[in-house]
């Protein structure tokens, strides 16, 4: 248990929740769905921290890979992703 | 109980009855018109009108029910005699009282009066009905207060028999129930009053309907039949009064004098009081006569 | 750490929560609940660490004989799999609900969606 | 506002239950009995190296079955859902949709260039499950991704539903065979030792549970798919 | 046996394989999947013949080939069985029914409905925790897949409020299976059970949010808009689903989680449950929608599930019984009212009237609502039974009165329903749809739900500690007129006449005198009424099954010897008297009222058993002499309340006259002749044995006293102002049962010989009066009165018949009516009680006026030009009227034919004040009586008097209608010249004020109030699907912070 993992957690996590809000209260669809990505993707590296490598795979290829162009896909079909 | 010796002997009682009812009525009518400063009908009017009305002969019926209406009132009156004990202490006139007690007496009132309203009602008019809505409505009011008298007194003496209540009220005027139990009294009084068709409870015969209410159809010898039973009936009712509250009458000349004595009542009370219609009589009962019977019942 | 990850977790899912109340954009509303089960997915795995141990995968660092002294429990992770896996299942479903209730009405306002109600 | 005042408060509530949860919580310092019984027998009863394979692919194997079913049921619903045809009534969606955006040729070149090393390297996660970390679900999606790659560089690609959906449902049922072929020849249903366990470490080890991982792996992949494709076809219907 | 496994795999592996098929091959896909569903309600069948017939044990099944806790494992055991069953053969059903829209989306859909049957077994099954919530998120995920195979628009919504929901139960789910993980070290629910202990702080609250994410996906009220979205607008192939096997699977896996947990938790289950109960039965009561009626009461249903799992402790070995009665009884009742639903195009709830066409469905729709309500003989009725017992054992009253209370909204609901089958116009529309609608296919998907209502029924019955009510001579005998309902009314007629005397003759014997003189008032007397019902023609469907199990409930009721049986009897009579009632022209209204209080009366009376046995399972009659003194008063209370409610006492009355009134000619005399007198029965059997009773130093008796006579007064002031000779007739048996229940009351030996008196002439003269009245209007088409008129010459013996039921019922002389009146004379010399002698005296001149009021309008005055060609009553009806003079007639002779037994009977009970019996007369110790005598005596006088008349006036001849004159003019229009209307105008004026409808102004004042909060409480489900996710938050967090205030 080393500070330098502590200090990175702490870093990731600040960048999670910097992202969560933005994917909340950004103001275009696509932004949102980007950031909640980004949610996942340091979640993933949150996961090899840890010593989670086979969930920071999954989270990383499902959770910000497949789940982001998913939302895209919808999007595409609804109103050009446009909020309303 | 029975023998067949009862049958003379009711109908002695019957002939007593009846002579002494169309006597009376007159006399009282006659009290009335000079009271009103009129001469007023002789004393024998009724027997006359009686006999009259026995020989008319009528070819007119509307209907079944409507010819045995004075069948069943006249059943009513005389049944109703019958089944009183008339005299105290007299098996002679005890009549058919074996069969039946104080509650009988009081149900049977109630027969005649069945039979005339339904004998009314078939006539068609529609003022028979309207005078019979009337007088229904009036009595069932009227009977409440006598119904609390009545079992006051049936508590007082512990008893139902009719014969049983006056002998308890024998030994002196004290013992009458007018004296132990007066508010009983006074609530059958009053209900007495309001049986009785005389003013101010005689909306029920209001001239609107006499003329040409039940009346006018019943004519002849149907009228001859109800004119029997107008004598005999309101003496059959007094004798109830009189045995449950008067002391009863040990012998024919007291029960005389006790019967007229109590008919004047409503007499006079018939000339104070103007005519109520039904629904203020309904309330008088209400308001006065029905406390009374409260009363009575609580004194016991 | 574990407490970080396990604080952020929460939050993540507090604030994906507050998300999905509050936005009525049916997208985001998904977006929303993603993060959400992103928070849920951290606490599950942070709740399995133990600190100082590796990854329970056995290998010339890790032996069987002292895996249980080395390696941290390998069921939440498992867990975590599976939720994450079922996470992408249900989102894939509301986004395709999203996509025919546009096409039902033509906007993404969930409260536009009430003819069913009392 | 108010809304938001009440989603505040409400969420506040449900804080207080994750603030309770924290405060209860102390991390472990051993292995419970659970994860101590998987670390000190999986060797034994699996033969699988990652731990977490063996627990997702024998110990918890009817989880893992109940999940591939949940990506089949959401492939299916979401493919059902998208060839229904329109509620009667209900607008059709306009014309003034944008046109598919043709890909530049870069794309399309790096495009079919990585498509096979991407399928390759899918296979490879799925085929080492028991011994690296990943396996039939992550592979799964990476053979996925090599479609996504396709479908983004040519947007009106069609792509053979038949040959998703069989792909699809010969390795689930497979899956569920071999889960019966447990219960039949071994332990118990999706017990992986219907296949001998090899030699620890090796490729061809840890009975049946690489086979497995394949068959997860292949239907993973098919289902994502076929998610991706029914989404993306959807509006030239 | 085939492995549990196989159940899973084999639906798994169908669903696989129907990817494989082409797109094309619909009809073999339909196979598979059909043939799928079927092999696994086989499985699961055989394992239940196991459990059943070969005494096998619970078994669990380990997978992987290791053991729990380290893999998952599953059981098979009794109730796992019963509900996988329950679940598959569901599923098949559905699968059945629902094949047009398979047949039209295709395999795709198929696969969705045997994932998510097999999903529902999974629930059931396993016992990890987390494989739990996998299956969870699987029928979560089908459940958003099922809902679109409707084919309206909104299902898309609903389907994704649900989807928002359940991710919200997913993450609590989560969290809550990730700390009971770490703090017990295990996922295995029994392990985690044996670890309970060691749950700390943490641990609580884990199970915490694991236990809420399971109830809210029961649908816990407020928490549940979405689910009703989801039944209102899913298929309702798929609501039956939803509603009977998806409640049913997650109600077992609370059951399973709740092991963990420890004390508080069953509390919060059941707290949960019986506001879920209440609450939604409360909303459904202003639903006009019917899948969204069904859904309120589907999600009511499983929050009673709900309720009986937290008494777990406090049900003991009957748990299973109990709890799996209601669960059961609610899943195929709901289902089947799905079902049914899927054959009516409109939704609104009178849109059911098109059932009508097709008597079977109406059969179908009763036995389902008796089922989900618990009548006799179906499982909740026995569940119902035991749940109250054990619960009022152990002291937890209020739980009884929210239960009783809910069902008894559910009753409204559910029977308001019924009555719009029955009464309500089919639309045009629905009508054309007919072809359309009643596809074979689903008539025997919805047989299949009848046949098992009934299996389950019987299945109950034999396994209650009690006679099973589906053995019952009556009850057989009742419904096997179901089968006979092809044949034509007359045939049935005899047939029913038949058995009722039959069954008198045999069951006489067994009689003791009270006993007979009931049975002879039910057998015979009901026998005697059902000669009018051979006026009838064609095959009158519905009425013999109906008349037969009321008359079957009656005769199980005066031979119940403990309270149970006695319950059953009750509840079968109330129920076929019920139906007997609806089948009146305009009788809807009144006939709901009459289920409605006869049903909270029933409650009334469960209580009151519940309360006396005291934890035993039922208490013979005579054990109430038993009660401990403290307990006495509301065991008196409530059934005397129970039992007022028949004899429909002034406050519980208002059901009454409409029902009486608007019931077909031959059944107004049963229901009013016959069915009061149970009331009577229950309050004698109630006065026998408890006696007097003191509640917080009143009387009860005196209590009672009051209630009789203000009854009688105002049942009688109330039936001289009717316009409707039924009603008059029908408010008139009010003050009636006023003057019987007064005479119980006084608990004196003449008190109760005047009370079977009553029993006695009652049942003949209001039979009579009603039968003649009935045939009156059969003739003239109404039953007002003031329509009515001169009829005496065109019916002369329907006027015979009424002027000696007036007598009689007035009680003068010299018909047996009078009798009645001198014993209660000599009843009340005894009484302690004065002042409610009062009313009584009032009560019986006012009965004069009503009864003069009836004959005259009728038969007397101007008859009206339209009645001028009419005939005497048909002949079947006026048969029994003249059987009833001839026995009233003779009973005034010689009412000791029949008294003296009773004195007899009486005699043990109240030593004292008996009647002598020489001769003659009959004498108390206050007076006496001979009938014979005043019989003679007025039969002599009245002769001589006719014959006097006779010989006077002989020749008399009838005059024309109009020759009469008044107002100085002939009449010559008989509707001016009747005076009928609002005959007893000054009897109103003055005593108006005590006819205002108060009572029922106080029942609909309460009703209001009820939908009111109805309308108003259900503005909360606004349809959003946001604010559903609020109301779920908001739940948790409520229901957390009781728990943390420490108020569980």
């Amino acid at each position: 248990m080393s500070t330098v993992m502590f200090v990175m957690s702490l870093l990731l996590a600040c960048a999670m929740i910097a992202s969560a809000y933005v994917a909340l209260r950004g103001q275009s669809l696509s932004m949102a769905v980007l950031a909640a990505g980004a949610v996942s993707l340091f979640a993933s590296v949150m996961f090899v921290l840890l010593a989670a490598p086979d969930v920071a795979m999954t989270e990383a290829a499902i959770g910000s890979g497949l789940t982001t162009f998913l939302f895209f896909f919808v999007m595409g079909r609804v109103k050009g992703g446009k909020d309303d | 109980m029975f023998e067949w010796m009862k049958i003379p002997y009711a109908l002695l009682t019957l002939f007593i009855v009846v002579n002494y009812g169309l006597l009376m009525t007159a006399l009282i009518a006659k009290i009335g018109a000079r009271v009103g400063r009129r001469h007023g009908i002789p004393i024998y009017q009724n027997y006359i009108d009686l006999i009259k009305n026995y020989g008319l002969r009528s070819s007119i019926t509307h209907g079944f029910m409507f010819y045995l209406g004075p069948v069943f009132r006249l059943t009513g009156g005389v049944g109703l005699i019958l089944f009183v004990p008339i005299i105290y202490g007299s098996e002679v006139f005890s009549n058919f009282s074996f069969a039946g007690d104080l509650i009988l007496a009081l149900y049977f009132i109630f027969f005649g009066t069945l039979g005339m309203a339904l004998g009314a009602g078939e006539s068609g008019h529609p003022y028979a009905a309207i005078g019979i809505s009337r007088g229904l409505s009036q009595v069932t009011m009227a009977e409440l207060p006598l119904a609390m008298a009545v079992f006051a007194v049936a508590l007082q003496y512990q008893t139902l028999s009719i014969t049983d209540i006056v002998a308890a009220q024998q030994g002196g005027i004290l013992n009458w129930t007018l004296f132990t139990n007066p508010f009983a009294v006074a609530a059958a009084m009053m209900s007495f009053l309001g049986s009785m068709m005389r003013p101010p409870f005689d909306v029920v015969l209001a001239p609107q309907e006499i003329p040409i209410g039940p009346p006018t159809e019943y004519h002849s010898s149907y009228l001859a039949l109800m004119q029997t039973n107008r004598v005999i009936f309101p003496i059959a009712k007094i004798a109830i009064f009189m045995s449950l509250f008067f002391g009863g009458a040990a012998s024919w000349p007291v029960f005389f004098l006790k019967v007229f004595l109590i008919y004047m009542v409503s007499v006079f009370v018939g000339v104070v009081f103007p005519r109520f219609r039904v629904e203020q009589s309904i309330r008088w009962f209400l308001i006065w006569a029905v406390p009374m019977g409260v009363l009575g019942l609580v004194w016991v | 750490m574990v407490y970080v990850a396990l604080i952020t977790g929460f939050l993540l899912i507090l604030m994906g929560l507050y998300g999905a109340l509050t936005n009525r954009n049916i997208l985001r509303m998904t977006v929303a609940f993603s993060i959400a089960s992103t928070g849920t997915h951290l606490v599950l795995v942070a709740v399995g660490y133990i600190p100082g141990r590796t990854a329970p995968i056995l290998d010339g660092a890790v032996t069987a004989a002292d895996a249980s002294l080395r390696i941290i429990d390998p069921v939440p992770q498992a867990l975590v799999l599976t939720a994450i896996v079922i996470g992408l299942g249900v989102t894939a479903l509301m986004l395709t609900y999203a996509y025919k209730l546009y096409e039902t009405k033509r906007t993404l306002d969930i409260s536009k969606y009430t003819d069913l109600k009392w | 506002m108010i809304k938001k005042f009440v989603a505040l408060l409400l969420l506040a509530g449900l804080g207080l239950m994750f603030v309770g949860l924290l405060l209860g919580f102390t991390p472990d310092q051993v292995l419970n009995t659970t994860a101590s019984y998987y670390a000190d027998h999986s060797v034994e009863d699996t033969g699988a190296a990652n731990i977490v394979t063996a627990v997702i692919v024998t110990y918890r194997g009817l989880d893992t079955l109940g999940e591939v079913t949940v990506l089949f049921l959401t492939a299916t619903i979401v493919s059902l859902i998208l060839t229904q045809p329109r509620p009667s009534g209900t607008p059709i969606i306009g014309v003034a949709e944008k046109k598919a955006l043709s890909s530049g040729e870069l794309l399309q070149t790096g495009t079919r260039l990585l498509v096979p090393l991407v399928l390759l390297f899918g296979v490879y996660v799925f085929v080492n499950g028991h011994l690296t970390p990943g396996g039939g679900f992550q592979g799964g999606a990476i053979l996925a991704s090599a479609l996504l790659l396709l479908l983004l560089s040519d947007p009106t690609k069609r792509f053979n539903h038949r040959l998703i959906s069989r792909v699809e449902s010969i390795s689930g049922i497979l899956y569920v065979v071999i889960g019966v072929l447990g219960l039949v020849l071994a332990g118990g249903f999706l017990d992986n030792r219907i296949l001998p366990l090899g030699a620890f470490g090796t490729l061809f080890s840890a009975g049946a549970i690489p086979v497995i991982y394949t068959l997860i792996g292949l239907k993973v992949g098919a289902e994502f798919s076929s998610m991706m494709v029914t989404l993306s076809e959807s509006r030239d219907r | 046996m085939v492995s549990t496994l196989f159940i899973i795999a084999g639906g798994l592996g169908a669903a696989f394989l129907l990817g494989l098929l082409r797109e094309e091959w619909r009809g073999f896909a339909y196979g598979v999947t059909l043939a799928a569903l079927a092999f696994m309600s086989w499985v699961a069948g055989s394992w239940l013949w196991a459990f059943v017939f070969d005494g096998a044990v619970g078994v669990d099944v380990f997978t992987a080939g290791h053991n729990p806790p380290f893999a998952i494992n599953l059981r098979m055991g009794l109730p796992e069985a019963v509900l996988v069953l329950l679940v598959n053969a569901m599923g098949l059903m559905v699968g059945v029914y629902l094949k047009g829209t398979l047949m039209r989306l295709g395999r795709r859909a198929m696969a969705v409905l045997l994932v998510a049957v097999l999903a529902l077994c999974g629930i059931i099954l396993t016992r990890d925790i987390f494989n739990l919530f996998v299956f969870i998120e699987l029928t979560a995920i089908s459940t958003a897949g099922l809902v679109l195979l409707s084919a309206d628009a909104r299902a898309l919504g609903a389907g994704f409020k649900y989807l928002v929901i359940s991710q919200i139960i997913s993450i609590l789910l989560l969290v809550g299976i990730i700390f009971a993980y770490h703090a017990t070290g295990t996922l295995n629910i029994d392990g985690m059970a044996e670890a309970s202990v060691a749950l700390m702080k943490g641990g609580t609250l884990a199970f915490f949010l694991i236990l809420m994410a399971l109830i809210v996906e029961l649908k816990p009220f407020p928490a549940n808009g979405w689910a009703l979205d989801i039944y209102e607008s899913a298929h309702p192939a798929f609501s039956a689903l939803f509603s009977a096997a998806f409640s049913a699977a997650m109600l077992f896996a609370v059951d399973k989680v709740l092991l963990i947990g420890g004390e508080p938790w069953p509390k919060i289950a059941t707290g949960v449950g019986i506001v879920t109960f209440v609450g939604s039965n409360l909303l459904a009561l202003s639903q006009t929608n019917d899948r969204r009626l069904l859904g309120y009461s589907s999600v009511a249903q499983v929050g009673l599930v709900l309720t009986v799992i937290g008494q777990r402790a406090v049900l003991g070995e009957h748990y299973l019984f109990v709890v799996g009665g209601i669960l059961l009884a609610h899943s195929v009742a709901k289902a089947g009212l799905f079902w049914v639903s899927g054959l009516v195009v409109e939704r609104q709830l009178s849109a059911w009237a098109v059932l009508r066409q097709n008597p079977f469905l109406v059969f179908a729709f009763a036995t389902f609502m008796a089922l989900l309500i618990g009548l006799p003989p179906f499982p909740g009725f026995y569940a119902k039974w035991e749940l109250v017992h054990a619960l009022v054992s152990e002291g937890r009253l209020a739980l009884v009165v929210f239960i009783l209370f809910g069902a008894l909204l559910e009753v409204g609901y559910l029977f308001r329903w019924f009555g719009y089958i029955i009464k309500r116009e089919a639309s045009v529309e629905s009508a054309m749809s007919k072809p359309v609608a009643f596809l074979p296919r689903k008539l025997v998907v919805i047989g299949v739900g009848v046949v098992s209502a009934w299996g389950l029924g019987y299945i109950w019955g034999a396994l209650s500690d009690f006679a099973n009510v589906l053995q019952a001579l009556p009850v057989l005998f009742a419904l096997s007129f179901l089968a006979l309902e092809g044949l034509p009314a007359k045939l049935k007629n005899t047939l029913a006449i038949v058995g009722l005397v039959a069954f008198f003759a045999i069951s006489y014997e067994n009689y003791n005198q009270l006993q007979l003189i009931f049975g002879a008032i039910i057998l015979i007397g009901g026998a005697v009424i059902l000669l009018a019902s051979y006026e009838t023609h064609g095959k009158r469907i519905g009425f013999y099954p109906s008349a037969m199990l009321m008359y079957a409930g009656l005769a199980m009721l005066i031979v119940a010897e403990d309270s149970f049986s006695f319950f059953v009897a009750w509840e079968i009579l109330t129920v076929g008297s019920y139906f007997l009632i609806l089948r009146g022209k305009f009788s809807e209204p009144h006939a709901l009222s009459y289920i409605i209080f006869s049903l909270g009366g029933a409650f009334a009376i469960l209580a009151g058993f519940a309360l006396a046995a005291g934890g035993a399972p039922r208490i013979p009659l005579e054990a109430l002499a038993q009660v401990p003194a403290t307990l006495a008063p509301w065991v008196f209370i409530l059934l005397a309340i129970g039992f007022m409610t028949k004899t429909a006492a002034i406050g519980l009355h208002i059901w009454l006259p409409g029902a009486h009134a608007e019931a077909e000619t031959d059944v107004s005399p049963m229901v009013s002749g016959i069915l009061l007198k149970a009331g009577l029965f229950g309050l004698m059997v109630l006065l026998l044995n408890m006696g007097k009773t003191q509640f917080y130093g009143v009387e009860l008796t005196y209590v009672l006293l009051w209630i009789g006579a203000l009854s009688a007064l105002l049942g009688n002031l109330m039936a001289i102002f009717q316009e409707d000779a039924k009603r008059l007739l029908a408010y008139s048996s009010i003050g009636q049962m006023g003057y019987a229940v007064f005479g119980l009351a006084m608990m004196n030996h003449l008190g109760w010989l005047m009370a079977l008196m009553f029993v006695i002439n009652h049942y003949v003269y209001k039979s009579m009066l009603f039968l003649s009245v009935g045939g009156i209007a059969k003739r003239t088409g109404t039953r007002d009165m003031y329509r009515m008129g001169g009829l005496i010459a065109l019916m002369p013996l329907s006027f015979i018949a009424v002027l000696i039921g007036i007598i009689a019922v007035s009680g003068v002389p010299p018909l047996s009516g009078f009798g009645g009146r001198w014993i209660f004379y000599n009843a009340i010399m005894t009484a302690d009680a004065r002042l409610p002698m009062i009313l009584i005296f009032l009560s019986g001149p006012v009965a004069f006026l009503y009864l003069f009021r009836l004959i005259h309008t009728i038969f007397l005055g101007q008859l009206k030009d339209e009645h001028r060609r009419l005939k005497e009553a048909p002949f079947w009806i006026v048969v029994p009227q003249m059987i009833y003079v001839v026995f009233l007639l003779g009973f005034a002779v010689f009412p000791g034919l029949a008294l003296r037994r009773v004195d007899a009977f009486l005699n043990p009970y109240f030593p004292n004040g008996g009647l002598n019996w020489e001769g003659l007369t009959i004498s108390s110790d206050f007076g006496y009586w001979s009938p014979v005598s005043i019989m003679i005596t007025i039969g002599v006088i009245f002769a001589t008097l006719l014959a006097w008349l006779v010989y006077l006036n002989h020749n008399a001849q009838k005059v024309k209608q109009f020759n009469i004159v008044f107002a100085a003019e002939r009449p010559y229009r008989p509707e001016t010249t009747h005076f009928a209307w609002n005959f007893f105008a000054p009897y109103r004026k003055a005593l108006g004020f005590m006819v205002q409808p108060f009572v029922t102004q106080f029942w609909d004042g309460l009703t209001g109030s009820l939908h009111h909060t109805a309308q108003f409480t259900r503005k909360l489900y606004t349809g959003n699907g946001q604010t559903y996710a609020f109301h779920l938050l908001a739940f948790v967090v409520v229901v957390y912070l009781i728990l943390v205030g420490g108020l569980v």
